[in-house]
């Protein structure tokens, strides 16, 4: 089993941070907006006991930069790159995925549709997806929350609407609070909660997905090891995103596909869907067949 | 270490290693955590490592306090959970510990002062070992916590409610200052060019998460890239 | 600050385990249907790294035999007692809500609107919430899921229903699988997610709800310690409920009462609602100065 | 033992105490975990303990083993994260336990045979010291699991593919058996009088939670509460 590894939005800069991207088989950029956003105030991130809060508040440079500057820089990375595309009203998602179909470097666009740290567009999921879908030709995902009752339901309308793919889930509304004050350990009060607590979530949303729908799902939520990775391509993924192990350990990619490499590897088969833009097998098998 | 655990992360060489504890001591209320150095560069002063807390979902940031031959040597205090796992550790455990991070002070100064309070003193003994034991001012809460200045032989210390700005000379030079913020900002109104380590919460230390961002002319900046030492900014 | 503890809904069996009733200011029982319930085949439980999953599946002797044998010995053990509802349809919770309110044994009736291992009904909760407060004087509890994008939204709705109180919250829907079979752990395949893992989306749920409502506000998920208590106090609730500790620790009311006495328990005050059917402070406010 | 740390479950007074490991044996792969028995009392053969498992959300059903004055003696099979976590305890570490609890053996017999597959040895030897020494067929997966007969001096070994039903007297009496599910459902068939000791997950152990129903004429009972031994009924 060779499961493509990518990272989870908003979870690694690929310019900051060129060996770690270089260890997955795409690079999904944080979420970007049509302006340039400066974020939510700090403190922005808390550790909870199974996991962690973060409130950053989609901060980015905005499309323009985005396309100008980090575009460029990210293709010269030789990583397929995947834009992750936020906004406020369904005019914004398709604004940027029309723009972002002009750019040959963006292999995929997810759409995210889910972060609990902003106010949320008027429009449903399914009309985000429909209004990106008529834009661009690229294979666009749509990442989900899984802050609801019927996920499955959620995402039968996405690829009705048009998605080619799920990403799932993003983090669940959480709160902390200081043991002095009892008053919220992040600025703006609740965060989106990521980390080993939100798997289950996760495992149990992408198991209703993968049952509901045909479309490849890329399946993240405190994945961490090779045994998670397992648990979430046994539950219907095609791919597993890693988002806050790479906090902990920025090696955790290649980690994990030693670990697959491993003697386990073969009990288990992949979901028969592609994941868009790659081919159907790790870019790493070389490198793990000499391993 | 092997080539396959450095990373280039922020435009530095950092590496990523699981290390051993060689010693833990008490100091005051503070453990000097005593590390083999396996492959790690110890870096500039003022950069900090990555430490992995045993049993938390996030590692924590330590400035590097002494970088004896083959060791990496960390002052902490145990304030929270994560701490606490860290003073915990005993001889032979071994922790995952990623560095050198962050930028580290500008060690092209004349005339350096160092000036710390509390554990902000973390940084100042590997500080004043590069710069040929400069002059230097701590603060302490109290007594106890003023053990720690064993740490820096030849430091003035003052302990509140004497302040550490209280005890500066009227023309101070390069200062290069660590400690709580109220005492970082007092320095920065006295003393515009000094070198100040701000602290914020992190939780990757390499610019992956935005979680550490503070201020810098209008900006929300990344503290572990763009600092933790800010001079003429924050 | 004396808050009232109860158990969480499921997790306390008071005839079998009368000595741990024994310790709650009030006992609510697991949920009554109007029929009796075998519930789900085993396996119906499994531990995950930060919680455990349930499918019990609303295992009871419905209202029949409830009223009949069990609420005659439930009363003789001298402690409030809140009957938790559950159905199929508004038709349901009506009629089990109207054969209780003929019992005055019955302090408090929770309406369980959000069971995430069974089908719901069709109705929504502040529909359903009507349909109970039709039939009943005895002050009605909606107990809401996490499962939803916006609880506050919810809470509103069934206080404007006639909701005298929130109980929040319900497990959400998780998975784990064996890892030799990569199968899932339980018979039903998902289940309630509850304990440690679940308690900052709780926190961020009464955080919400305490202020879109004025309703009081019984506050569960994940609390294990006095530390737990004040957070979900801070967070807005006037009382907590202990669930999967319980599991754990059946001596855990005790034990946090004693910890909550100590010397730290001045810092915080209690939210300024009162939960219905106790005095406001807890009846074991002598027990406890003289401790 | 303070009265305030017994309860009454099910109808029987348990306690839960904080117990400190006097000793843990390796027993062939499994461990004998020898706990200070405070103020529990070792009940009846065949009924359990909730063990705290450090590190882990639940407690672990754990039968009694041996009851030597003043310890409470388990035998456990290391099979994943809640056993594993309890055969690394260490002595003067200390765990919760809650017992003892569940119905037991009846100890009402003539002509008692134990009857013991792999882990399942378990509840035997303390169930072989109430009852004197009775005749006992226990068997193995691997010579090495089978180094655990030594707790239960005398009894008839097996080794797989032999199985224990292979090795049943004609007319084997009073059986009480504790085992893999395949045995006990052989056992049953053969002889449909045996008490049988059950296994469930249980996140309770007090009939609290539901977890831990198996079908007895055709509804769902509790075996913490109905069992774990069962009788002409499962
Ligand atoms: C670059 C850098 C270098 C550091 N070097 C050292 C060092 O050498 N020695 C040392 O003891 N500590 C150092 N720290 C601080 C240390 O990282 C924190 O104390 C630690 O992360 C707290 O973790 P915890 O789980 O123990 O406590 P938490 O539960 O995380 O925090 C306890 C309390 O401290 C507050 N807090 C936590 N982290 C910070 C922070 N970074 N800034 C301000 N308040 C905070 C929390 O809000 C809370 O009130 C450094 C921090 C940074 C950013
Ligand atoms: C009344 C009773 C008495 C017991 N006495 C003993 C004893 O004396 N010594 C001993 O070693 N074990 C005993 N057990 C079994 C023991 O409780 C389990 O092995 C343990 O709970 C498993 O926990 P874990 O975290 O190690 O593994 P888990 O991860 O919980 O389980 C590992 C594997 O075993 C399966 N499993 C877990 N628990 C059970 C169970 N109870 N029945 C069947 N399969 C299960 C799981 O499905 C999984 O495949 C007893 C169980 C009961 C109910
Ligand atoms: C600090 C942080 C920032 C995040 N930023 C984004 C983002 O910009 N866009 C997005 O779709 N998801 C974002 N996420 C959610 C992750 O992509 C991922 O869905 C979630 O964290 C669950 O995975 P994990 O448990 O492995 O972290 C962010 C998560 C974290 C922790
Ligand atoms: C085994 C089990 C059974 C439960 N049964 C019910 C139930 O019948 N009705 C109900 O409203 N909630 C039920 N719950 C949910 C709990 O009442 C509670 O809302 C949830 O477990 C969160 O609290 P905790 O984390 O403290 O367990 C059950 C939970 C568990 C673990
Ligand atoms: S700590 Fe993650 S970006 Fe600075
Ligand atoms: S283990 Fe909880 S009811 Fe039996």
């Amino acid at each position: 089993m060779k499961v493509p590894i990518l990272n989870a939005s908003g979870c690694l800069d690929a310019l900051a941070a060129p060996d770690v991207a270089a260890q997955l088989d795409a690079f999904v950029t944080k979420t970007v907006t049509p302006l340039a956003r400066e974020g939510n105030p700090p403190p922005r991130i808390a550790e909870t006991e199974a996991g962690m809060l973060n409130s950053i508040g989609l901060q980015n440079p905005g499309l323009d930069t985005f396309v100008g500057e980090h575009l460029p820089q990210l293709a010269e990375l030789g990583i397929p790159v995947w834009a992750s595309v936020g906004g406020f009203s369904a005019r914004d998602y398709a604004d940027v995925c029309e723009r972002l179909d002009d750019e040959p470097s963006v292999t995929v666009i997810e759409l995210n549709l889910s972060c609990p740290n902003v106010e949320e567009a008027p429009e449903t999921a399914a009309e985000l997806v429909a209004a990106a879908r008529d834009v661009t030709k690229k294979p666009v995902y749509a990442k989900l929350s899984p802050a609801t009752w019927d996920i499955a339901g959620t995402a039968r309308a996405v690829a009705d609407a048009g998605a080619d793919g799920l990403s799932l889930v993003n983090t669940i509304r959480g709160l902390a609070l200081e043991a002095e004050t009892r008053r919220p350990k992040l600025a703006r009060g609740p965060g989106g909660y990521s980390g080993p607590g939100l798997r289950p979530i996760a495992l149990a949303c992408i198991h209703a997905c993968a049952q509901a729908v045909d479309v490849p799902i890329v399946g993240m939520g405190g994945v961490s090891s090779a045994d998670h990775v397992r648990d979430v391509v046994a539950a219907g993924a095609s791919a597993v995103a890693l988002g806050t192990v790479l906090f902990a350990d920025p090696l955790a990619p290649r980690r994990i596909r030693v670990e697959l490499a491993g003697a386990e590897s073969g009990r288990i088969s992949l979901a028969r869907r592609e994941i868009h833009g790659l081919t159907r097998s790790s870019r790493f098998r070389d490198v793990l067949s000499t391993n | 270490m092997s080539p396959r655990d450095t990373l280039s992360l922020g435009g530095r060489i950092a590496c990523r290693q699981q290390l051993a504890v060689v010693a833990a001591e008490p100091v005051g209320p503070y453990m000097l955590l005593r590390l083999e150095r396996g492959g790690l560069d110890p870096g500039t002063p003022g950069q900090f490592f990555m430490l992995e807390a045993p049993g938390r979902v996030l590692p924590r940031p330590m400035s590097l306090c002494q970088a004896p031959p083959g060791e990496l040597a960390f002052l902490i205090d145990p304030i929270g959970p994560g701490t606490r796992a860290l003073c915990e550790l005993r001889p032979g455990q071994e922790i995952h510990v990623l560095g050198p991070l962050g930028n580290g002070f500008d060690l092209d100064v004349e005339r350096p002062l160092l000036v710390a309070g509390g554990i902000g003193i973390a940084p100042m003994p590997y500080l004043a070992e590069v710069l040929g034991r400069p002059p230097a001012v701590i603060g302490f809460r109290t007594g106890h916590h003023a053990e720690a200045a064993r740490l820096l032989p030849g430091a003035a210390v003052v302990l509140e409610p004497r302040l550490v700005t209280d005890a500066l000379p009227d023309d101070p030079g390069d200062v290069l200052a660590c400690g709580p913020e109220p005492m970082l900002e007092a320095i920065r109104d006295r003393v515009p060019s000094a070198q100040l380590a701000w602290e914020a919460p992190m939780a990757c230390g390499f610019g992956a998460c935005y979680g550490c961002v503070v201020a810098i002319a209008g900006r929300y900046r990344r503290l572990c890239v763009d600092g933790p030492v800010l001079q003429d900014a924050a």
